[in-house]
Protein backbone atom coordinates (compact mmCIF):
# COMPACT_ATOMS: atom_id res chain seq x y z
CA UNK A 1 0.00 0.00 0.00
CA UNK A 2 3.12 2.26 0.79
CA UNK A 3 3.97 1.74 -2.56
CA UNK A 4 0.83 1.95 -4.46
CA UNK A 5 1.28 5.64 -2.75
CA UNK A 6 4.57 6.71 -3.77
CA UNK A 7 4.01 5.70 -7.13
CA UNK A 8 0.75 7.65 -7.14
CA UNK A 9 2.94 10.40 -5.60
CA UNK A 10 5.28 10.07 -8.40
CA UNK A 11 2.79 10.05 -11.41
CA UNK A 12 1.31 13.38 -9.46
CA UNK A 13 4.62 15.38 -9.51
CA UNK A 14 5.61 14.20 -13.04
CA UNK A 15 2.05 15.54 -14.25
CA UNK A 16 2.67 19.04 -12.29
CA UNK A 17 6.22 19.43 -13.72
CA UNK A 18 5.42 18.59 -17.25
CA UNK A 19 2.08 20.78 -17.12
CA UNK A 20 4.17 24.03 -15.65
CA UNK A 21 6.85 23.21 -18.61
CA UNK A 22 4.42 22.69 -21.44
CA UNK A 23 2.31 25.76 -20.18
CA UNK A 24 5.15 27.64 -20.67
CA UNK A 25 6.58 26.56 -23.65
CA UNK A 26 3.15 26.43 -25.51
CA UNK A 27 1.17 29.54 -24.27
CA UNK A 28 2.79 32.54 -25.24
CA UNK A 29 -0.09 35.33 -24.62
CA UNK A 30 -2.91 33.37 -22.95
CA UNK A 31 -5.99 33.82 -25.32
CA UNK A 32 -9.58 33.09 -24.91
CA UNK A 33 -9.64 29.61 -25.99
CA UNK A 34 -6.51 26.84 -26.27
CA UNK A 35 -6.49 27.16 -29.78
CA UNK A 36 -5.16 24.06 -32.60
CA UNK A 37 -1.87 25.10 -32.78
CA UNK A 38 -1.43 25.31 -28.98
CA UNK A 39 -2.71 21.56 -28.80
CA UNK A 40 -0.29 20.33 -31.49
CA UNK A 41 2.58 22.25 -29.25
CA UNK A 42 1.53 20.85 -26.05
CA UNK A 43 1.05 16.86 -27.30
CA UNK A 44 4.49 17.50 -28.29
CA UNK A 45 5.60 18.76 -25.64
CA UNK A 46 4.23 15.80 -23.33
CA UNK A 47 5.53 13.09 -25.42
CA UNK A 48 8.99 14.57 -25.49
CA UNK A 49 8.79 15.28 -21.48
CA UNK A 50 8.09 11.48 -21.01
CA UNK A 51 10.64 10.25 -23.37
CA UNK A 52 13.19 13.04 -21.43
CA UNK A 53 11.90 11.32 -17.98
CA UNK A 54 12.42 7.72 -19.23
CA UNK A 55 15.50 8.52 -20.89
CA UNK A 56 17.01 10.44 -17.37
CA UNK A 57 15.99 7.55 -15.39
CA UNK A 58 17.31 4.91 -17.84
CA UNK A 59 20.96 6.79 -17.91
CA UNK A 60 20.95 7.08 -13.92
CA UNK A 61 19.95 3.54 -13.49
CA UNK A 62 22.89 2.68 -16.29
CA UNK A 63 24.92 4.61 -14.10
CA UNK A 64 24.09 3.18 -10.33
CA UNK A 65 24.73 -0.16 -11.68
CA UNK A 66 28.51 0.59 -13.13
CA UNK A 67 28.87 2.28 -10.10
CA UNK A 68 28.07 -0.55 -8.10
CA UNK A 69 30.21 -3.41 -10.62
CA UNK A 70 33.17 -1.04 -9.69
CA UNK A 71 32.54 -1.39 -6.14
CA UNK B 1 -14.53 8.97 10.17
CA UNK B 2 -15.84 11.93 10.85
CA UNK B 3 -12.99 13.65 11.80
CA UNK B 4 -11.00 11.97 9.16
CA UNK B 5 -13.70 13.32 6.38
CA UNK B 6 -12.95 16.64 7.89
CA UNK B 7 -9.13 16.40 7.78
CA UNK B 8 -9.04 14.92 3.97
CA UNK B 9 -11.59 18.58 3.18
CA UNK B 10 -9.27 20.16 4.73
CA UNK B 11 -5.80 18.76 3.25
CA UNK B 12 -7.81 19.34 0.03
CA UNK B 13 -8.41 22.60 0.66
CA UNK B 14 -4.59 23.73 1.21
CA UNK B 15 -4.13 21.76 -2.22
CA UNK B 16 -6.48 23.92 -4.05
CA UNK B 17 -4.88 26.97 -1.88
CA UNK B 18 -1.50 26.07 -3.55
CA UNK B 19 -2.46 25.98 -6.63
CA UNK B 20 -3.92 29.02 -6.77
CA UNK B 21 -0.31 30.70 -5.35
CA UNK B 22 1.36 28.80 -8.41
CA UNK B 23 -0.95 30.04 -10.72
CA UNK B 24 -0.43 33.55 -9.52
CA UNK B 25 3.13 33.40 -9.85
CA UNK B 26 2.50 31.85 -13.04
CA UNK B 27 0.03 34.42 -14.62
CA UNK B 28 2.04 37.08 -13.28
CA UNK B 29 5.06 36.47 -15.11
CA UNK B 30 3.28 36.08 -18.21
CA UNK B 31 0.65 39.06 -17.66
CA UNK B 32 2.40 41.81 -15.65
CA UNK B 33 5.98 42.15 -16.58
CA UNK B 34 5.38 46.38 -15.73
CA UNK B 35 3.12 46.37 -12.88
CA UNK B 36 1.17 49.96 -12.92
CA UNK B 37 -0.77 52.22 -10.03
CA UNK B 38 -3.85 50.02 -11.21
CA UNK B 39 -4.74 47.02 -12.18
CA UNK B 40 -5.70 47.76 -15.85
CA UNK B 41 -8.39 45.58 -17.99
CA UNK B 42 -5.55 44.09 -19.92
CA UNK B 43 -4.01 42.72 -17.55
CA UNK B 44 -6.95 41.25 -15.90
CA UNK B 45 -8.40 39.71 -18.79
CA UNK B 46 -5.05 37.92 -19.06
CA UNK B 47 -4.75 36.63 -15.86
CA UNK B 48 -8.43 35.44 -16.03
CA UNK B 49 -7.43 33.75 -19.68
CA UNK B 50 -4.33 32.47 -18.38
CA UNK B 51 -5.90 30.79 -15.49
CA UNK B 52 -8.59 29.11 -17.83
CA UNK B 53 -5.84 27.95 -20.00
CA UNK B 54 -3.87 26.42 -17.62
CA UNK B 55 -6.91 24.56 -16.24
CA UNK B 56 -7.61 23.67 -20.40
CA UNK B 57 -3.61 22.72 -20.57
CA UNK B 58 -3.87 20.03 -17.20
CA UNK B 59 -7.26 18.43 -18.74
CA UNK B 60 -6.11 18.17 -22.03
CA UNK B 61 -3.07 16.58 -20.84
CA UNK B 62 -5.20 14.08 -18.76
CA UNK B 63 -6.98 13.33 -21.26
CA UNK B 64 -4.59 12.74 -23.51
CA UNK B 65 -2.70 10.16 -21.20
CA UNK B 66 -5.79 8.39 -20.33
CA UNK B 67 -6.40 7.49 -24.28
CA UNK B 68 -2.95 7.66 -25.62
CA UNK B 69 -1.49 4.42 -25.68
CA UNK B 70 2.02 5.76 -24.27
CA UNK B 71 0.38 6.40 -20.91
CA UNK B 72 0.14 2.35 -20.21
CA UNK B 73 3.77 1.38 -20.41
CA UNK B 74 4.50 4.28 -18.64
CA UNK B 75 1.93 4.06 -15.72
CA UNK B 76 2.19 0.32 -15.47
CA UNK B 77 5.90 0.52 -15.03
CA UNK B 78 6.14 3.42 -12.62
CA UNK B 79 4.01 0.99 -10.43
CA UNK B 80 5.70 -2.29 -11.22
CA UNK B 81 9.44 -1.10 -9.59
CA UNK C 1 -7.90 24.97 14.85
CA UNK C 2 -6.87 23.52 12.06
CA UNK C 3 -8.67 25.74 9.95
CA UNK C 4 -6.43 28.79 11.73
CA UNK C 5 -3.90 27.14 10.92
CA UNK C 6 -4.41 26.81 6.92
CA UNK C 7 -5.43 30.43 6.76
CA UNK C 8 -2.11 31.30 8.35
CA UNK C 9 -0.16 29.02 5.96
CA UNK C 10 -1.88 30.28 3.40
CA UNK C 11 -1.10 34.26 3.91
CA UNK C 12 2.87 33.26 5.33
CA UNK C 13 3.01 31.35 1.64
CA UNK C 14 1.14 34.46 -0.15
CA UNK C 15 3.67 37.03 1.84
CA UNK C 16 6.33 34.91 1.02
CA UNK C 17 5.92 34.60 -3.01
CA UNK C 18 5.23 38.78 -2.53
CA UNK C 19 8.06 39.51 -1.13
CA UNK C 20 10.26 37.20 -3.46
CA UNK C 21 8.54 38.64 -6.56
CA UNK C 22 8.86 42.71 -5.47
CA UNK C 23 12.10 42.13 -4.25
CA UNK C 24 13.24 40.69 -7.77
CA UNK C 25 11.22 43.22 -9.83
CA UNK C 26 12.24 46.41 -8.02
CA UNK C 27 15.46 46.01 -6.36
CA UNK C 28 18.26 46.20 -9.10
CA UNK C 29 22.04 46.08 -7.71
CA UNK C 30 20.97 46.35 -3.79
CA UNK C 31 22.12 49.73 -2.13
CA UNK C 32 22.97 51.15 1.28
CA UNK C 33 19.23 51.89 2.15
CA UNK C 34 15.65 51.07 0.44
CA UNK C 35 15.77 54.28 -1.38
CA UNK C 36 11.94 56.26 -2.20
CA UNK C 37 11.82 55.37 -5.77
CA UNK C 38 12.37 51.37 -4.85
CA UNK C 39 9.81 51.64 -2.04
CA UNK C 40 7.21 53.27 -4.13
CA UNK C 41 7.85 50.19 -6.99
CA UNK C 42 7.35 47.79 -3.88
CA UNK C 43 4.09 49.36 -2.66
CA UNK C 44 2.83 49.33 -6.07
CA UNK C 45 4.14 45.39 -6.70
CA UNK C 46 2.38 44.39 -3.80
CA UNK C 47 -0.74 45.87 -4.68
CA UNK C 48 -0.69 44.53 -8.06
CA UNK C 49 0.01 41.14 -6.58
CA UNK C 50 -2.79 40.87 -4.33
CA UNK C 51 -5.24 41.87 -6.60
CA UNK C 52 -3.24 39.15 -8.74
CA UNK C 53 -4.04 36.78 -6.34
CA UNK C 54 -7.68 37.84 -5.99
CA UNK C 55 -8.45 37.70 -9.40
CA UNK C 56 -6.46 34.43 -9.90
CA UNK C 57 -8.89 33.04 -6.95
CA UNK C 58 -11.94 33.81 -8.65
CA UNK C 59 -11.28 32.90 -12.24
CA UNK C 60 -9.71 30.01 -10.73
CA UNK C 61 -13.48 29.67 -8.12
CA UNK C 62 -15.72 30.58 -11.32
CA UNK C 63 -14.21 27.79 -13.50
CA UNK C 64 -14.94 24.98 -10.93
CA UNK C 65 -18.74 26.38 -10.30
CA UNK C 66 -18.99 26.12 -14.30
CA UNK C 67 -17.34 22.51 -14.21
CA UNK C 68 -19.60 21.43 -11.55
CA UNK C 69 -22.74 22.56 -13.27
CA UNK C 70 -21.83 21.14 -16.42
CA UNK C 71 -21.74 17.54 -14.76
CA UNK D 1 6.25 21.69 27.92
CA UNK D 2 9.87 21.92 27.98
CA UNK D 3 10.24 19.56 25.38
CA UNK D 4 7.60 21.23 23.38
CA UNK D 5 9.54 24.52 23.75
CA UNK D 6 12.66 22.93 22.99
CA UNK D 7 10.86 21.24 20.06
CA UNK D 8 9.89 24.52 18.99
CA UNK D 9 13.23 26.42 19.39
CA UNK D 10 14.45 24.04 16.67
CA UNK D 11 11.25 24.58 14.51
CA UNK D 12 12.41 28.10 14.23
CA UNK D 13 16.07 27.81 13.81
CA UNK D 14 15.72 25.34 10.67
CA UNK D 15 13.34 27.98 8.99
CA UNK D 16 16.06 31.04 9.79
CA UNK D 17 18.26 28.16 7.96
CA UNK D 18 15.77 27.98 4.97
CA UNK D 19 15.57 31.84 4.64
CA UNK D 20 19.50 32.10 4.72
CA UNK D 21 19.73 29.12 1.97
CA UNK D 22 17.14 31.27 0.04
CA UNK D 23 18.70 34.64 0.75
CA UNK D 24 22.01 33.03 -0.67
CA UNK D 25 20.66 32.02 -3.83
CA UNK D 26 18.83 35.27 -4.59
CA UNK D 27 21.67 37.34 -3.44
CA UNK D 28 24.23 34.57 -5.67
CA UNK D 29 21.92 35.60 -8.60
CA UNK D 30 21.92 39.56 -8.11
CA UNK D 31 25.55 39.90 -7.32
CA UNK D 32 27.46 37.07 -8.38
CA UNK D 33 27.06 36.93 -12.50
CA UNK D 34 30.72 35.61 -12.74
CA UNK D 35 32.44 33.64 -9.64
CA UNK D 36 36.26 34.59 -9.73
CA UNK D 37 39.29 33.28 -7.60
CA UNK D 38 38.35 35.16 -4.67
CA UNK D 39 35.38 36.63 -3.14
CA UNK D 40 36.35 40.36 -3.95
CA UNK D 41 34.67 43.08 -1.85
CA UNK D 42 32.22 44.60 -4.11
CA UNK D 43 30.46 41.11 -4.27
CA UNK D 44 30.67 41.30 -0.57
CA UNK D 45 29.28 44.20 -0.06
CA UNK D 46 26.84 43.68 -2.74
CA UNK D 47 25.79 40.24 -0.66
CA UNK D 48 25.36 42.29 2.76
CA UNK D 49 23.19 45.07 1.40
CA UNK D 50 20.90 42.37 -0.53
CA UNK D 51 20.36 40.73 2.79
CA UNK D 52 20.06 43.76 4.29
CA UNK D 53 17.45 45.06 1.88
CA UNK D 54 15.70 41.75 1.88
CA UNK D 55 15.25 42.39 5.37
CA UNK D 56 13.96 45.89 4.89
CA UNK D 57 11.69 44.41 2.01
CA UNK D 58 10.21 41.96 3.75
CA UNK D 59 9.56 44.66 7.05
CA UNK D 60 8.35 47.57 4.53
CA UNK D 61 5.74 44.97 3.17
CA UNK D 62 4.57 43.44 6.15
CA UNK D 63 4.35 47.15 8.10
CA UNK D 64 2.08 48.47 4.77
CA UNK D 65 0.00 45.25 5.22
CA UNK D 66 -0.71 46.13 8.90
CA UNK D 67 -1.48 49.87 8.31
CA UNK D 68 -2.92 49.71 4.60
CA UNK D 69 -7.13 49.44 4.41
CA UNK D 70 -6.77 46.67 1.28
CA UNK D 71 -5.48 44.34 3.85
CA UNK D 72 -8.08 43.94 5.83
CA UNK D 73 -10.58 42.69 3.21
CA UNK D 74 -7.92 39.86 2.08
CA UNK D 75 -7.18 38.57 5.84
CA UNK D 76 -10.84 38.67 6.64
CA UNK D 77 -11.95 36.42 3.24
CA UNK D 78 -9.09 34.31 3.82
CA UNK D 79 -10.18 33.56 7.19
CA UNK D 80 -13.53 32.88 6.26
CA UNK D 81 -13.78 30.71 3.81
CA UNK E 1 12.79 -3.65 12.58
CA UNK E 2 11.71 -5.09 9.53
CA UNK E 3 8.58 -3.23 8.90
CA UNK E 4 11.31 0.04 9.62
CA UNK E 5 13.94 -1.33 7.05
CA UNK E 6 11.08 -1.39 4.64
CA UNK E 7 10.41 1.77 5.13
CA UNK E 8 13.89 3.35 4.85
CA UNK E 9 13.93 1.58 1.65
CA UNK E 10 10.66 3.28 0.21
CA UNK E 11 11.91 6.95 1.28
CA UNK E 12 15.04 6.43 0.23
CA UNK E 13 13.40 5.17 -3.78
CA UNK E 14 11.08 8.42 -3.31
CA UNK E 15 14.23 10.62 -2.26
CA UNK E 16 15.32 8.81 -5.96
CA UNK E 17 12.37 9.65 -7.56
CA UNK E 18 12.49 13.20 -6.64
CA UNK E 19 16.32 13.19 -8.07
CA UNK E 20 15.10 11.97 -11.36
CA UNK E 21 12.43 14.68 -11.46
CA UNK E 22 14.77 17.17 -10.70
CA UNK E 23 17.86 16.14 -13.09
CA UNK E 24 14.98 15.57 -15.74
CA UNK E 25 13.36 19.18 -15.32
CA UNK E 26 17.04 20.46 -15.25
CA UNK E 27 18.55 18.65 -18.48
CA UNK E 28 15.01 19.33 -20.83
CA UNK E 29 16.03 23.38 -20.07
CA UNK E 30 19.56 22.25 -21.07
CA UNK E 31 18.83 19.58 -24.10
CA UNK E 32 15.36 20.75 -25.32
CA UNK E 33 14.93 24.44 -26.22
CA UNK E 34 12.54 23.21 -29.51
CA UNK E 35 10.60 19.70 -28.76
CA UNK E 36 10.43 18.26 -32.11
CA UNK E 37 8.02 15.36 -33.51
CA UNK E 38 10.50 12.72 -32.11
CA UNK E 39 13.12 12.77 -29.93
CA UNK E 40 15.99 12.93 -32.42
CA UNK E 41 18.99 11.43 -31.12
CA UNK E 42 21.45 14.26 -30.62
CA UNK E 43 18.71 14.92 -28.15
CA UNK E 44 18.75 11.48 -26.26
CA UNK E 45 22.77 12.01 -26.33
CA UNK E 46 22.38 14.94 -24.62
CA UNK E 47 19.87 13.71 -21.93
CA UNK E 48 22.59 10.93 -21.01
CA UNK E 49 25.74 13.28 -20.70
CA UNK E 50 23.38 15.84 -19.18
CA UNK E 51 22.48 12.79 -16.04
CA UNK E 52 26.07 11.99 -16.26
CA UNK E 53 27.56 15.21 -15.91
CA UNK E 54 25.38 16.09 -13.12
CA UNK E 55 25.98 12.94 -11.19
CA UNK E 56 30.04 13.71 -11.69
CA UNK E 57 29.46 16.77 -10.64
CA UNK E 58 27.49 15.84 -7.25
CA UNK E 59 30.64 13.33 -6.82
CA UNK E 60 33.00 15.94 -7.77
CA UNK E 61 31.58 18.24 -4.91
CA UNK E 62 31.57 15.73 -2.47
CA UNK E 63 35.07 14.32 -2.72
CA UNK E 64 36.34 17.99 -2.92
CA UNK E 65 34.17 19.19 0.16
CA UNK E 66 35.85 16.20 2.38
CA UNK E 67 39.12 16.46 0.86
CA UNK E 68 39.49 20.86 0.93
CA UNK E 69 40.66 22.09 4.81
CA UNK E 70 37.97 24.53 4.04
CA UNK E 71 34.84 22.33 4.57
CA UNK E 72 36.07 21.64 8.49
CA UNK E 73 34.95 25.26 9.94
CA UNK E 74 31.75 25.53 7.37
CA UNK E 75 30.92 21.56 8.94
CA UNK E 76 31.65 22.12 12.50
CA UNK E 77 30.52 25.49 12.92
CA UNK E 78 27.27 24.31 11.53
CA UNK E 79 27.32 21.67 13.51
CA UNK E 80 28.08 23.56 16.95
CA UNK E 81 25.35 26.65 16.69
CA UNK F 1 19.95 14.61 18.30
CA UNK F 2 17.41 16.73 16.74
CA UNK F 3 20.16 18.97 16.38
CA UNK F 4 22.14 16.71 14.76
CA UNK F 5 19.36 15.93 12.43
CA UNK F 6 18.70 19.22 11.57
CA UNK F 7 22.38 20.63 10.86
CA UNK F 8 22.91 16.95 8.54
CA UNK F 9 19.51 18.62 6.69
CA UNK F 10 21.03 22.10 6.25
CA UNK F 11 24.21 20.48 4.88
CA UNK F 12 22.36 18.50 2.08
CA UNK F 13 20.37 21.20 1.41
CA UNK F 14 23.02 23.77 0.91
CA UNK F 15 25.01 20.85 -1.15
CA UNK F 16 21.86 20.67 -3.69
CA UNK F 17 21.43 23.86 -4.03
CA UNK F 18 25.29 24.92 -4.86
CA UNK F 19 25.27 21.52 -7.25
CA UNK F 20 22.24 23.03 -8.74
CA UNK F 21 23.78 26.27 -9.21
CA UNK F 22 27.78 25.43 -10.21
CA UNK F 23 25.79 22.84 -12.94
CA UNK F 24 23.79 25.63 -14.06
CA UNK F 25 27.15 27.90 -14.42
CA UNK F 26 29.94 25.55 -15.55
CA UNK F 27 28.15 22.65 -17.43
CA UNK F 28 27.00 24.20 -21.02
CA UNK F 29 26.15 21.78 -22.99
CA UNK F 30 26.92 18.27 -20.92
CA UNK F 31 29.91 16.78 -23.24
CA UNK F 32 31.42 13.53 -22.81
CA UNK F 33 33.06 13.75 -19.94
CA UNK F 34 33.69 16.32 -16.96
CA UNK F 35 36.85 17.97 -18.92
CA UNK F 36 38.91 20.10 -16.95
CA UNK F 37 38.21 23.45 -17.39
CA UNK F 38 34.53 22.52 -16.50
CA UNK F 39 36.07 21.13 -12.98
CA UNK F 40 38.05 24.27 -12.44
CA UNK F 41 35.17 26.20 -13.03
CA UNK F 42 32.40 24.12 -10.33
CA UNK F 43 35.53 24.41 -8.01
CA UNK F 44 35.47 28.33 -7.90
CA UNK F 45 31.83 28.02 -8.09
CA UNK F 46 31.75 26.15 -5.07
CA UNK F 47 34.15 28.38 -3.48
CA UNK F 48 32.57 31.19 -3.96
CA UNK F 49 29.16 29.90 -3.06
CA UNK F 50 30.46 28.99 0.10
CA UNK F 51 31.66 32.50 0.77
CA UNK F 52 28.09 33.84 -0.11
CA UNK F 53 26.36 31.51 2.47
CA UNK F 54 28.63 32.63 5.06
CA UNK F 55 28.58 36.30 4.36
CA UNK F 56 24.66 36.07 4.28
CA UNK F 57 24.82 34.17 7.27
CA UNK F 58 26.86 36.82 9.19
CA UNK F 59 24.67 39.41 7.67
CA UNK F 60 21.87 37.85 9.14
CA UNK F 61 22.79 37.74 12.29
CA UNK F 62 24.03 40.90 12.66
CA UNK F 63 21.42 42.46 11.29
CA UNK F 64 19.36 40.53 13.89
CA UNK F 65 21.55 41.87 16.69
CA UNK F 66 20.80 45.44 15.68
CA UNK F 67 16.99 44.58 15.93
CA UNK F 68 17.14 43.46 18.98
CA UNK F 69 19.33 46.26 20.78
CA UNK F 70 16.95 48.62 19.45
CA UNK F 71 13.83 46.72 21.10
Amino acid sequence: QVKVQIAVANAQELLQRMTDKCFRKCIGKPGGSLDNSEQKCIAMCMDRYMDAWNTVSRAYNSRLQRERANM
Amino acid sequence: PQLQRFMEAEVQKQRVQLLIHHMTELCWEKCMDKPGPKLDSRAELCLVNCVERFIDTSQFILNRLEHTHKAKPFFSQNLSD
